[in-house]
Formats: C-alpha cells, sequence, structure tokens
C-alpha cells in the first residue's frame, strides 16, 4: 500500500477510528486511553504533515474514495460520481494549524480537565472535532463538506456545554448549536438548489459549470449566509464570546481552528466555486463585514470585565482581519492588481498568527481559571507573583494579537493594513485604530489580573499545561521573527491557491 | 375478483370516513377514542383486504408478498391500535378529563382518580 | 530574510537591531539620571487621590477610566444589540441575510 | 402503564427487534438498511422505556455505549478493507465468495448474497444506530432521577 | 433450564415471525436458504435479548397449538361479528348523537396477563365499549360504556361472550 | 392534473397545516404532536416521491424517536410556554 | 404538471421554521422552529430527485422498463435526517440542562451571557 | 406511476379523512383530545401507505406501511405516559 | 420598531427563497444525464445490489455514511457527556 497517495484519506480515517475505538480502551483501562490517544494524534499529526509535504513539493492531490485508483476521478462519461479528496495548498495549510492546534489541545487537556467521568468523553469529542476539521479542509464535494460542518458542529456544541454544574455553559452552547445548526441547514438547501440545477456535488466540476443564473445566485447568499454564520462575522458572531467564553481552555483553541475552516469554506466556495463569476459586490460585503467584526469586538472587549469573555471578543476581532484582507483580495480578483495576492497572504498569513497567538491567551486563561478558580477581572490581581510563566505566556500572546512588531501579529497585520490601504485608506485607519484598542483592552487585563499585589491565591499550574503554552509561545516568536520564510514558503502557496491555482484546482479533478 | 376488491375498497372508505367524523362530532375524549379506534381499525382492515386480495389476483411473488405485508399490516394494527386507545384512555382518565355528561364513574370512585404531581397543573380539560 | 509586502518591507531582526540600538541609547541616557533616589520611599507607592494606601491594586475594571467612560456611549449601543437572546441571535443572521440576498440579486 | 400495555409490549418487543433486523438484512434488496433497521431496533428500547419504566433500561446504558463504540469501529474497518485499492473500495463485489454474488441485471426478486462489503457495512452501521439511539433514549430517559413507579 | 426454554421459544416465534416477513424470497422455494440462515441467526439473537423480559409474567400455555386455533376461529368468528356491529352501532351514534357514557366496572374473573390484554382489546374493539383501566391486583375492568344500561353490571352485560373466549384461548 | 399530482399537492397542504399547528400552539405537548402528525405526513409524501429508504428512516426516527425524546425532555422540564 | 408547487411549499416550510425562531421565545418552540426548516430542506432535497411517472430506485420485483427517480438526493436525504436527528437529541439534552439551572424555558430569561 | 386507479382514488379519500381529523388536532380542547387525532391519523396514513402500494403496484412499498403500523405506537404511548404523569 | 426591520428583512429573505423554489428546474423533470443515470444504470453490474439508494449509501457515497456515523457517534457522546451524572 502506498502511503502517500493514501494519505489524504488516512489522515481523516485514523482520528475518527481513533475517536470510535477510545472509549472502548477507556473502558479498559485508563492508560490504555492516553497510549491511544498520543499513539492517534501522533498518526494523525504526521499522515496530516505528509499530505501538505506531497501537497507543497508536487501539487494538487486528489483521492477519490471507492475508486479502482485513488486518482480515477471520473468515470467513462467524464464527470465524478464519487467522492473526491481534492487537497490543494490552502487545505494543507489548513490541516497542519488543525495538526498543530489539536496536539498542544490534547497536551493541554492532559491535566487541565479534571478525571471526573467526563474527560473521556471530552477527549473523544475534541478527537471528533479534530477529524471533522480535516475532513472539511480536504473534501472536494459540496455534500461532504455540509456533513463535516456539522461533524464539527456538533462536536463543538458537545465541548462548549462541557461544563453542565453551572448555566452559563449549556446556555452558551445552546445558543451555538441553534446558530450552527440552522447555518448548516442553510448550507445543505444551497447544496439542493444547486444538485437540482447541475445534478452533481463535485466542486470542481460545478465550478466549471456555474454561470452565474438566478439559482446560482441565491445559493451562493445561502452558502454565504451559513458559512459566515460559523466564522463568527459580526453581527452573526454573538454566538463565539458566548461560546468561548465558557467552553474548557482546551476546546476554545479547536473552536478557534473550527471558526478558520469554517472561513477556509468559505473561500473555497467563494473563489474556487463562484470564481468564475466573480461578484464585486460580494466582494465589499466581505471587506465590509470584516471591517465591523474587527471594530465592534474590539470595542465590546473594552468593557468585558470577564477574562474569557474579554479575550473571546479579541478573537473575534480577529476573524475581521482575515475577512478583511481575503475580502480585499476577493474585490481585486477581477482585475488582479498586485495587492489582491498580498491581501490574501496577509489573511491566511493572519489564520496561523491568530490560532497560535489567540490559543497562547486563551490557554493561559484557562490556566489562571484552574489556578485561581476566578476569572472576574474585579477579582483577580497579583497572579504574577505565584504564576511566573502563564503571566509571561499571556503578555507574550496579548502582545502578539494587538500586533506589536516584534511578534507574529505584526507581520500579517502589516499585509493587510498596505493592501487595504490601497483599496480605500479608511479601511487601513478602522483596522489600526482596532488594533490600537485590543492592545489597550489586553494591557488592561494584564494589568488587572497579573500585576500589582498578591490578591488572589493561585495553585501551580502543572507541566503538561505549561509545556502546551511554551510551544505555542515557542511558535508566537518563531512567526515573529522568520516570517518571511513561513510566508514564502507556507502561505504564499496557499494564497496562489485561491488567486491564480483555481484552474489547477479543476484540472486535478477533471483533467484537461 | 375485481368486485371483491372495489367493495372492500368501498366499506373501508366508509368506515375510515365514519370514523374521522365521530372524531369530529362526539362530545369528549372517551366517545371520540370509541370512534376514532373502532371505526379506523375496521376500515383499515378492509383496505387491507383490499390489497390482499389485489396481491393474491396478481400472483407470483410480487403478489404473494403484496399480500403477505398487508396481512403482516393487518396484524399489527389490530396488536396495536386498541392498545394505543386503551393507553389514551387511561391517560385521559388519568389527567383528569371527565367523561361528557356520564351516568356513572367508577373509576373515579374507585381512587384511581388523577394524582397531582410535582409540577401540580391540571389538564384544561 | 526580509519580507516585502508590496509596498513595504519588513524585517524583524533588523527591527530588533533597531530596538537594541535605541535600548542601549536609552540606557546611556539612564545611567546620567540622579543618583540620590532610594528605594523605601512616597515615590513607589501609587497615588491615589492624595491617599496613601498600602497593597492598592487598581483592578482590570479601573484601568483607563476615563478612556473607558469616553467610549461607553458607543460601546453600551453595542452591549445592547448583545441581549443573549436567541431570537435577536437568529434575527441578526436574517438581517444579514436579507442583505447578501440584496447584493447577490439585485446588485449587480 | 398498565398491564394491557405491558403485555403488549413483551409480544411486539422481539417483533420489533425482528423486524429491524429484516430491515438491517435486506438492505441491499428492499428499502431499508442499515441506519433505518437500526432505528426500527432503537424504537424498542423507546418502547421498553415507556411501557416499563426506567429502571428496565437502567442496566442497559453501558451495552449500548458499547456496542456503538464497536459498530463504528467495525464501519471504519471495513472501509479500511478496501484500502489496497482505494478507502472503501467494494471488495467483495462481484468476488464470488461470501456477499460476493453477482446481481441478476434487471428486474428481479433479488439474491440476498449479493452487495460485497455492502450488507457488512449495514450490519455495522445499524448495530451502531441501534447502540446509539439506544444509548441516546437511555440517558433521556434516566436524566434526573431514578424514581419508577 | 427456565432460561434456556425462555430463550428457545423467544427465538422460535422471531423465527416464525422472520419466516412470515421473508416469504417469497427465493427463487425456486418459497424461502432462499441464505435467507433461512441469517434469519435462524437473527432470531437466536432476539430471543437471547428478549427472552427473560417476553416470558417474565408467565403465559406459557399460549403455546399449545389449539389454542392458536381457536384464536383463529375466534378472529373470524365472533370477534369479526362483533366488529362490524359494533361499527353499525359507531355509525348509528354518531348520526344520531344519542349516547348516555359512564365508566363502570365488573371483574370477568381472568387471572393472567395474556387473558386480560386479551379480553381488553377485545372490549376496545368491540360494541359501545372501551377499557379504560385494569386493576393489576383484583383483576377489575374499568370500561367506559357508550350506553349505560346498568350501573354495577356483571362481564357479560357488557361484553357478551368475550371473557369464556379469552379463558380459552389465552389463559 | 393525474391524481398523483393532487395527491401529492394535498399531501403538502397537510404537512405545511401540521408544521403551522406545531408553530402555532401554545402548549408544547400539543405542538409536539402536532410535529408528529407533520413528520408522519412527511414521510408519506417521501412514500408519493418514490423514496421508500428515506420514507423508512423518517417513520423510524418520525413517529417513534423524535416523539420520545421531545415528550421525554417536555417531561423533564415544563409543558406550558410561559407568555 | 403541478409546476414547482412541491419546491416553493418547501422554501414556505423553511420560513415557517425561520418563523419560529424569529418570534417564538421558548426555547422548545426554537428547537421544534430547526426540526421544521430540517423536514423543508430534506423535502426539497428528494423533490430534486422526482421524475414523472418514476418508479422506486430499487430493482427487486420493479417494474421492467420503469423509468426510475434519482437515487442520490435520496441518499443525501437520508444522511440529513440523521444529522438531523443527532441535532435534535443534543439541542434537547441542552434545553433539559438549561431548565435544570433556570427552571424556565422563556428564552428571555435564559440571557445570562449578554453584553 | 400509478397503475391501479381504485387504490389511488381510495388513498386520496383517505387523505381527505386525515385532513377532517387534522381539524380535531387544531381545535381539539385537551392534549389528550389531539393526542387520538393523531393516532387516527398514524391509523389512516398506514392505510393511505398500503393503498398507494398496492397503486403503484410495488411491493418494496409496503415495508413503509409496516414500519409505521409498527412504530407510530410507541409515539402515541408516549404522549399518554406523559398525560398519565407517569414518565420519569 | 426594531420588530419591523426584522419582519422587513424575513420578507427579502422569503422572496429570495421562493423564488429560488419557483426558479427550480421543473418538479419532475430534473437533470438526469450526470450521476443519477450512470447509478441507475451501472450500480447492479458495479456493487451486486438491487436497490440503488444503498449502493450509493455504502459504495459510491460511503464517505459520506462515515461522515453520517461520526455525526450520531459525535451526538451521542455530546449527550453522555450533557446528560452525564456529576460527583460534586
Amino acid at each position: 500500500m502506498n502511503l502517500t497517495a493514501h494519505a489524504p484519506i488516512l489522515a481523516i480515517a485514523v482520528p475518527l477510528l481513533g475517536a470510535f475505538a477510545l472509549p472502548l480502551w477507556a473502558k479498559l483501562h485508563r492508560s490504555l486511553r492516553g497510549g491511544w490517544l498520543v499513539l492517534v494524534a501522533g498518526a494523525t499529526a504526521a499522515l496530516t504533515a505528509l499530505v501538505a509535504v506531497q501537497v507543497y513539493t508536487v501539487g494538487v492531490q486528489v483521492y477519490t474514495l471507492g475508486a479502482a485508483w485513488p486518482r480515477d476521478t471520473l468515470t467513462p462519461g467524464g464527470f465524478p460520481i464519487r467522492i473526491v479528496l481534492t487537497v490543494d495548498a490552502l487545505s494543507a495549510f489548513m490541516g497542519l494549524i488543525t495538526a498543530l492546534v489539536a496536539m498542544v489541545g490534547f497536551a493541554y487537556a492532559w491535566r487541565y480537565l479534571a478525571e471526573d467521568e467526563g474527560k473521556t468523553l471530552a477527549l473523544t469529542l475534541g478527537t471528533l472535532l479534530w477529524a471533522g476539521m480535516l475532513g472539511m479542509a480536504f473534501t472536494g464535494d459540496l455534500f461532504n463538506l455540509f456533513v463535516f460542518l456539522e461533524v464539527t458542529s456538533i462536536a463543538a456544541c458537545g465541548l462548549v456545554g462541557y461544563r453542565t454544574w453551572a448555566s452559563r455553559g449549556p446556555e452558551a452552547a445552546f445558543k451555538t448549536m441553534v446558530m450552527y445548526t440552522v447555518g448548516g441547514l442553510f448550507v445543505l438547501l444551497a447544496v439542493a438548489l444547486l444538485y437540482g440545477e447541475y445534478g452533481a456535488l463535485n466542486l470542481a466540476y460545478l465550478a466549471r459549470q456555474i454561470t452565474g443564473s438566478l439559482i446560482d445566485r441565491i445559493a451562493l447568499a445561502l452558502l454565504l449566509g451559513g458559512l459566515l454564520m460559523k466564522a463568527g462575522a459580526v453581527p452573526l458572531h454573538m454566538w463565539a464570546p458566548d461560546a468561548y467564553g465558557e467552553a474548557p481552555a482546551q476546546a476554545v483553541i479547536l473552536l478557534v481552528a473550527n471558526t478558520q475552516i469554517s472561513l477556509y469554506a468559505l473561500f473555497r466556495v467563494l473563489f474556487t466555486l463562484y470564481g468564475g463569476v466573480a461578484d464585486p459586490g460580494v466582494g465589499w460585503l466581505v471587506v465590509a463585514l470584516g471591517t465591523l467584526t474587527l471594530l465592534v469586538a474590539a470595542l465590546m472587549a473594552v468593557v468585558q470585565l470577564d477574562l474569557g469573555r474579554l479575550v473571546a471578543f479579541g478573537a473575534v476581532s480577529q476573524i475581521g482581519y482575515m475577512l478583511l484582507g481575503v475580502g480585499v483580495g476577493l474585490t481585486a480578483v477581477a482585475a488582479r492588481p498586485a495587492y489582491g495576492l498580498v491581501a490574501i497572504q496577509g489573511g491566511i498569513f493572519h489564520m496561523l498568527n491568530d490560532a497560535v497567538a489567540i490559543g497562547l491567551l486563551f490557554l493561559a486563561v484557562g490556566a489562571v481559571e484552574k489556578a485561581s478558580g476566578h476569572r472576574n477581572l474585579a477579582h483577580l490581581g497579583g497572579l504574577g507573583h505565584d504564576l511566573r510563566w502563564t503571566t509571561g505566556f499571556f503578555l507574550l500572546g496579548a502582545l502578539a494579537l494587538a500586533g506589536i512588531p516584534p511578534l507574529n501579529g505584526f507581520a500579517s497585520k502589516l499585509m493587510i493594513y498596505q493592501s487595504s490601504f490601497l483599496l480605500s485608506p479608511i479601511l487601513s485607519a478602522l483596522a489600526i485604530l482596532a488594533s490600537i484598542l485590543l492592545l489597550a483592552v489586553f494591557v488592561k487585563a494584564f494589568q488587572g489580573a497579573f500585576l500589582g499585589p498578591r490578591l488572589t491565591a493561585a495553585e501551580p499550574v502543572p507541566v503538561p499545561m505549561l509545556v502546551a503554552m511554551g510551544v505555542l509561545a515557542l511558535g508566537v516568536l518563531a512567526l515573529g521573527l522568520f516570517p518571511e520564510l513561513v510566508v514564502r514558503h507556507l502561505v504564499a502557496p496557499a494564497a496562489d491557491a485561491l488567486w491564480t491555482g483555481r484552474d489547477l484546482y479543476l484540472q486535478a479533478v477533471l483533467g484537461r | 375478483m375485481t368486485g371483491l376488491i372495489y367493495a372492500f375498497l368501498a366499506i373501508g372508505a366508509a368506515f375510515n370516513a365514519l370514523g374521522a367524523v365521530a372524531l369530529i362530532r362526539f362530545p369528549d375524549v372517551y366517545t371520540r377514542i370509541h370512534g376514532a379506534t373502532k371505526c379506523t381499525t375496521f376500515g383499515s382492515i378492509f383496505s387491507i383486504l383490499a390489497v390482499a386480495v389485489y396481491g393474491i389476483a396478481h400472483g407470483g411473488g410480487a403478489g404473494g408478498t403484496m399480500a403477505v405485508r398487508a396481512f403482516l399490516a393487518l396484524g399489527f394494527l389490530l396488536l396495536t391500535n386498541p392498545t394505543g386507545s386503551h393507553a389514551l384512555a387511561r391517560a385521559a382518565h388519568r389527567s383528569g378529563i371527565k367523561p361528557f355528561r356520564a351516568v356513572v364513574d367508577r373509576l373515579e370512585e374507585a381512587g384511581h382518580g388523577p394524582r397531582t404531581t410535582d409540577h401540580g397543573r391540571r389538564e384544561n380539560g | 530574510m526580509t519580507l516585502l509586502t508590496g509596498h513595504g518591507f519588513w524585517n524583524p531582526l533588523l527591527w530588533l537591531a533597531a530596538v537594541g540600538g535605541v535600548t542601549l541609547l536609552a540606557l546611556a541616557v539612564w545611567s546620567r539620571g540622579r543618583r540620590d533616589y532610594t528605594r523605601g520611599t512616597d515615590g513607589e507607592l501609587p497615588f491615589l487621590s492624595g491617599e496613601k494606601m498600602e497593597g492598592a491594586h487598581v483592578g482590570g475594571g479601573h484601568l483607563y477610566w476615563g478612556f473607558v467612560e469616553g467610549l461607553r456611549p458607543y460601546v453600551e449601543r453595542l452591549r445592547a444589540l448583545h441581549s443573549g437572546l436567541v431570537n435577536d441571535y437568529v434575527a441578526w443572521w436574517v438581517v444579514i441575510l436579507a442583505v447578501v440576498f440584496l447584493i447577490v440579486l439585485v446588485g449587480s | 402503564m398498565s398491564v394491557v400495555v405491558k403485555t403488549i409490549a413483551r409480544i411486539l418487543l422481539p417483533v420489533i427487534l425482528v423486524f429491524g433486523g429484516y430491515v438491517i438484512l435486506h438492505g441491499h434488496l428492499t428499502p431499508g438498511g442499515g441506519f433505518q433497521g437500526g432505528a426500527v431496533a432503537a424504537s424498542a428500547v423507546a418502547l421498553l422505556l415507556v411501557a416499563f419504566g426506567p429502571g428496565s433500561v437502567k442496566k442497559l446504558k453501558a451495552p449500548f455505549s458499547i456496542l456503538e463504540d464497536l459498530g463504528g469501529v467495525a464501519f471504519v474497518l471495513l472501509g479500511f478493507l478496501g484500502i489496497g485499492t482505494t478507502f472503501f473500495f467494494n471488495l467483495l463485489a462481484g468476488s464470488g465468495g461470501l456477499f460476493g454474488a453477482a446481481a441478476p441485471i434487471g428486474p428481479n426478486p433479488g439474491v440476498l448474497n449479493t452487495g460485497g462489503t455492502v450488507p457488512l457495512m449495514n450490519w455495522a452501521v445499524g448495530f451502531k444506530v441501534l447502540g446509539g439511539l439506544g444509548a441516546v433514549m437511555v440517558l433521556f430517559g434516566l436524566f434526573g432521577g431514578d424514581d419508577d413507579r | 433450564m427456565r432460561r434456556v426454554a425462555e430463550w428457545a421459544t423467544t427465538a422460535t416465534l422471531a423465527f416464525v415471525v422472520f419466516l412470515v416477513l421473508a416469504s417469497f424470497t427465493g427463487r425456486w422455494g418459497v424461502w432462499a436458504p441464505e435467507e433461512l440462515l441469517a434469519g435462524a441467526i437473527i432470531a437466536l439473537l432476539v430471543g437471547l435479548a428478549t427472552g427473560r423480559l417476553v416470558w417474565a409474567r408467565g403465559g406459557w400455555r399460549l403455546l399449545q397449538p389449539h389454542r392458536w386455533l381457536l384464536f383463529l376461529v375466534y378472529l373470524v368468528g365472533p370477534f369479526l361479528y362483533a366488529m362490524t356491529r359494533a361499527n353499525l352501532d359507531v355509525a348509528w351514534r354518531v348520526i344520531t348523537g344519542r349516547i348516555n357514557p359512564g365508566i363502570v366496572r365488573f371483574n370477568p374473573g381472568l387471572r393472567t396477563d395474556f387473558g386480560r390484554t386479551f379480553l381488553a382489546n377485545s372490549i376496545t374493539l368491540t360494541p359501545g365499549t372501551l377499557t379504560v383501566d385494569v386493576d393489576d391486583g383484583s383483576g377489575d375492568f374499568y370500561v367506559h360504556w357508550i350506553n349505560v344500561r346498568d350501573p354495577s353490571p356483571t362481564a357479560d352485560a357488557v361484553c357478551g361472550p368475550f371473557p369464556g373466549w379469552a379463558r380459552r384461548v389465552a389463559e | 392534473m393525474t391524481i398523483l399530482a393532487i395527491l401529492q399537492v394535498v399531501v403538502l397542504i397537510l404537512i405545511v397545516a401540521g408544521s403551522v399547528l406545531a408553530v402555532w400552539l401554545k402548549d408544547l405537548l400539543a405542538s409536539v404532536i402536532a410535529l408528529a402528525g407533520a413528520s408522519l405526513l412527511l414521510a408519506l409524501q417521501f412514500y408519493l416521491l418514490q423514496a421508500p429508504d428515506v420514507a423508512i428512516a423518517e417513520a423510524g426516527v418520525g413517529a417513534a424517536l423524535t416523539t420520545a425524546i421531545f415528550v421525554l425532555a417536555i417531561r423533564k422540564t415544563q409543558r406550558k410556554e410561559e407568555e | 404538471m403541478i409546476g414547482n408547487v412541491p419546491f416553493v411549499v418547501c422554501m414556505v416550510l423553511v420560513l415557517l421554521g425561520l418563523w419560529a425562531l424569529l418570534f417564538r421565545r421558548n426555547l422548545f418552540k426554537v428547537v421544534i422552529g430547526i426540526k421544521i426548516i430540517e423536514n423543508g430542506v430534506n423535502l426539497y432535497l428528494v423533490a430534486t430527485g422526482y421524475v414523472h411517472k418514476g418508479v422506486v430506485p430499487i430493482y427487486t420485483y420493479a417494474p421492467p422498463d420503469a423509468a426510475m427517480v434519482l437515487p442520490t438526493p435520496q441518499a443525501l436525504t437520508l444522511t440529513s435526517i440523521v444529522i438531523g436527528l443527532a441535532t435534535t437529541a443534543l439541542m434537547l439534552a441542552f434545553v433539559v440542562v438549561i431548565h435544570r439551572h433556570k427552571r424556565t424555558l422563556d428564552g428571555r430569561k435564559v440571557t445570562e451571557l449578554s453584553g | 406511476m400509478i397503475v391501479a386507479l381504485p387504490f389511488a382514488a381510495a388513498g386520496l379519500a383517505m387523505l381527505g379523512f386525515i385532513l377532517v381529523c387534522m381539524v380535531r388536532l387544531s381545535i381539539g380542547p385537551t392534549a389528550a383530545d389531539r393526542a387520538v387525532a393523531l393516532d387516527t391519523i398514524n391509523t389512516l396514513v398506514v392505510a393511505t401507505m398500503v393503498l398507494l402500494g398496492a397503486a403503484f403496484d410495488l411491493v418494496v412499498l409496503l415495508d413503509v406501511a409496516l414500519v409505521y403500523a409498527l412504530l407510530s405506537y410507541v409515539g402515541t404511548l408516549y404522549i399518554a405516559r406523559y398525560l398519565e404523569r407517569g414518565l420519569a | 420598531m426594531r420588530r419591523w426591520a426584522v419582519v422587513a428583512a424575513f420578507l427579502i429573505v422569503a422572496g429570495g427563497l421562493l423564488l429560488g423554489g419557483a426558479r427550480m428546474r421543473p418538479f419532475g423533470a430534473p437533470r438526469y444525464d450526470l450521476m443519477d443515470r450512470y447509478f441507475n444504470a451501472r450500480s447492479q453490474a458495479e456493487v451486486a445490489t438491487n436497490n440503488v439508494v444503498t449502493a450509493i449509501v455504502f459504495d459510491y457515497r460511503g464517505y459520506d455514511t462515515l461522515g453520517e456515523a461520526t455525526v450520531l457517534f459525535t451526538a451521542v457522546v455530546g449527550v453522555a457527556l450533557i446528560l452525564r451524572r456529576l460527583k460534586r
């Protein structure tokens, strides 16, 4: 068996198998569960990396499920009937992000979750969420996208409702679930419309067929609605602070990655599926929503007193930067000026930076909550005396997220500022304003929680949690100090996949 | 054979109609259950018999299967329908619905009447 | 090592070197300052309305109070929109969906 | 519930389970399949719960979750069976062995021994759905109190 | 021993049900051999799963063949007659709206679960009566009678020959 | 209009009627009953659209399981909708 | 023959569910609204696959030479029904737990996470 | 494709009766009334499915009717058990 | 005021959706030339199943079914997580 050819499906099937078997191992013995989880997570990460290496060195990978040969995408009639996994550079990039986040999350969860009976289930849900995200990233089939969207939705909501002993957890989970489900159902409605019109479900095939007719436009609207909701753009973001604030910390970073995967699906729809009938109106809509997102979320963060909710609004505002970057690219995609590519690169690079930095922040908040038992800024203070490492990590994450120069947030934000300046100076001014607001917010939170005299007693943070945070902190530093390497080798191909790679994507599936 | 099928269909439709009308016309739950259960069961029996006769007349594997399936559905209906009605009638009585203009209510007298639960609300009937 | 961003460039190492230079300069200036500052005087206590307070901490809710108060009129309006009611969440979504429909169907 | 309902439930429980098994078994010949049959069989759990009270299903929670895990694992492993060519490749169809008979083309009464991995997947999904939905019913039925009359 | 009997009888009955479901599946016989094999396995599993529950309250006498014959006779004879009468009765009452309802109690003297169930379902489908409750202990039937002629009737007054049939078939 | 088309339209009307009832009724149990009725008729519509697989799934799910879960959830919470 | 009436009716169902989501404060009604949307979408999917004078896409005892309806939407709908059931179960679990904490189902009183 | 027209006509009649039951479902003063209406609709739908199975002349369609005949009763039982407040 | 804005938005969405429903390919005449003709014609030979839907569910689109099974598993795990009995 040729491992490299089968890597795309194995990267999804292995975590699914792992998740199905995890409760069984846990029933046998607890140590077996740990070993199995390490095995599965390691294998999945390795397979994802293998896929990424293949994609970045060779080109778009296709895998036809159930065919006689993985590259047999077409039947004799010349159309794809089976589900085709299509992995291009952007998919692989998203896969790498999820792998990083999930590994860190598992390492963190190891000591973060209490060993009551919920730990096995939470770990299972985490694995399922990871598998769902990989499935969304790698699939080349519209209905399959919906199925894995639902996998991620349900797993995410289950994790959000983890804290059933308090009323806030289930409340946040219910609201999130309602929004996710409605969004997912409208995506399904769009799939039904497209299927009824073209009789096919393959993304590439549909992309060739779509002409911009009325049904196409309505389907586009429904897809936009559903996916923007899952991505959490203002004013559809309302579930996001609830969910981020209430979920356990190791789940929050997966939720953030999930948001980004939804953005990926949105970009896939906008650039690949509807790339042939690019509509500047939609581009401006995305730009407007992005600007609104980063401003409103930053403003909302100013008045928050709950540390988790404060960071959550910070996380929502980062979605705005990604939307802004890619939206600028979308408005420019017809004329293809140079700044469009830079904007997309900035947006995609910001996904990685956001996953690392906001993940670090959320993990630090989780550590604070576990160590001190509080999250309210009115009660916190002087944690820096006891939690030295956590303090450092929080500061690092906050500065990176606010875009302070040597750290990673700055590089991607700079790209977004510059390209959006070329589109409209007001946009970049607003973006910078939001960054400043965020800096103020985080400085406030940092000062309130960590500095000052020792107000709150805190227990030491377990080592695995520190290690998980340390990995992300190293990521922040590395991405900040060597952005050029990352952009040239990882981000630029991914951006090209959206910008000019549409034909390559279609050719990989459909030939010709 | 065709005449038999038509007759069965007509009887079935007529009694089903009677069940529906009884549901509308009768004054309280119990009498409605009377009408609905008896008439729809009887009507369905004849409808299903019509199908079974059609299947047998059809002959062959498909027709035989059709007849067997129809009779199975009939059996299931005969098992489940009266039970469901009984459960509903008992539930209605326990939830406090009095029979309409009852001459006598031995069940109420016997103390199987409505018990209040932790919610303490009675049926608004 | 230089990230080109279309119309500009960004090199964190260069930036770090510059920051190092500036830091050295600052140290040099600082080293020429007054020598008679000592620890344990009133100079290191927080100044809260002229009162001396031992162990005072400016909590997260109080830091740059004026800034937050200045933003409050805007933020309160936004906060009112975050009502926490599921129906409102869906209502916002429907509004955005309507906007998308208008843009997609009518706008072009 | 009253003795009538309990007795009828006693009669119907095996019938529902057999019918669920029938639907799963003939999934590739008549309408039905793993999910439908599993749902039908899970309705038996619902019937058990409603007729005999939550106490009757208390012991079923663990077996059902194990059943579901096993069904899921079996389904993925059946997918892995075809990994020599591709994932989910139907290795057994038309191979002549178990479930490997070729179906006669055109309208026909149906031969049970066909379909390749499809019947096996039917069974895996059937047990998985039975376990999963049964576990959901049991969890809902047992939540918040053990009072049974 | 009893456990094994429970499993075996349940599995056999389940197999019978399966056979009815899977009839006309074979090409040259009525049942294809693989159907029989698969059905036997399913029936065995079902028997193992539900055997204890099915026979938890006895009722072994139902297995006697002559009772099944009697049941068939009952179905096509008195039952069908009573049902027809019941429907004509309801039709008449629907048209005229003449009802005189009440819930009466009587004791048919049945002891087993199956007998009581049999009678209750028969009552529900036959003229003017609807079983509302059955007392588990004493075997009292509470019946909603659409045309009460006697507030304290005997079993025969309400449901005619059915208790006897119930005793013969199911008890 | 063939008789099949009439059948389909009538069932569609009934589905909409059941759904309207499910939304409109204040009593949650009645609402669930109406939803069960709508789901029942939805299965009938699937049947008319020649999709027995889907109809069986909808029958098994809608008739027994969804109703059961809804009723259990109502039992664990409360029945009336507060206004 | 009947035009696009089934499609329009499906859309009406979707809108009905959306109306319930928008204007019904009770959490249960929200779940019911989602169920109705889901019913509409499922019906839409199956309706896209219907062929006039088509028969079931099953060869067992099928009439010869009859056109079959499209099988793909049915397979998709099957998947969608399972997903709907899973979603409903999880949402109802949330509702039950929320009621356990708050003793109310009124959406206006379940607004701890606001602002 | 309708093969046997009388069966289809009978099925259409059943749908009319379902409409009548729907009226009771909407106005029924108590939940028990609505449950009775639902139970009646269940029976009528089973009859309709069997009739239409013959009308389409497709055996495979009758499986749906079987499933309904078996399972519709479970939903009714749940409602009944809720009404008598016994569902713990 | 806000309510009317929401109603207006709802009406716009309603217009879009109903337009989409009305402008679909006519009911009963779907696009048949691509996948579905292939499935109906070839599934008996390729997968050896009489039921084309099952062939699609478990063979041609088996991966979707894996996703579906995953959804169900996820939901069950989620329900078990939400309705778990807390030790505290």
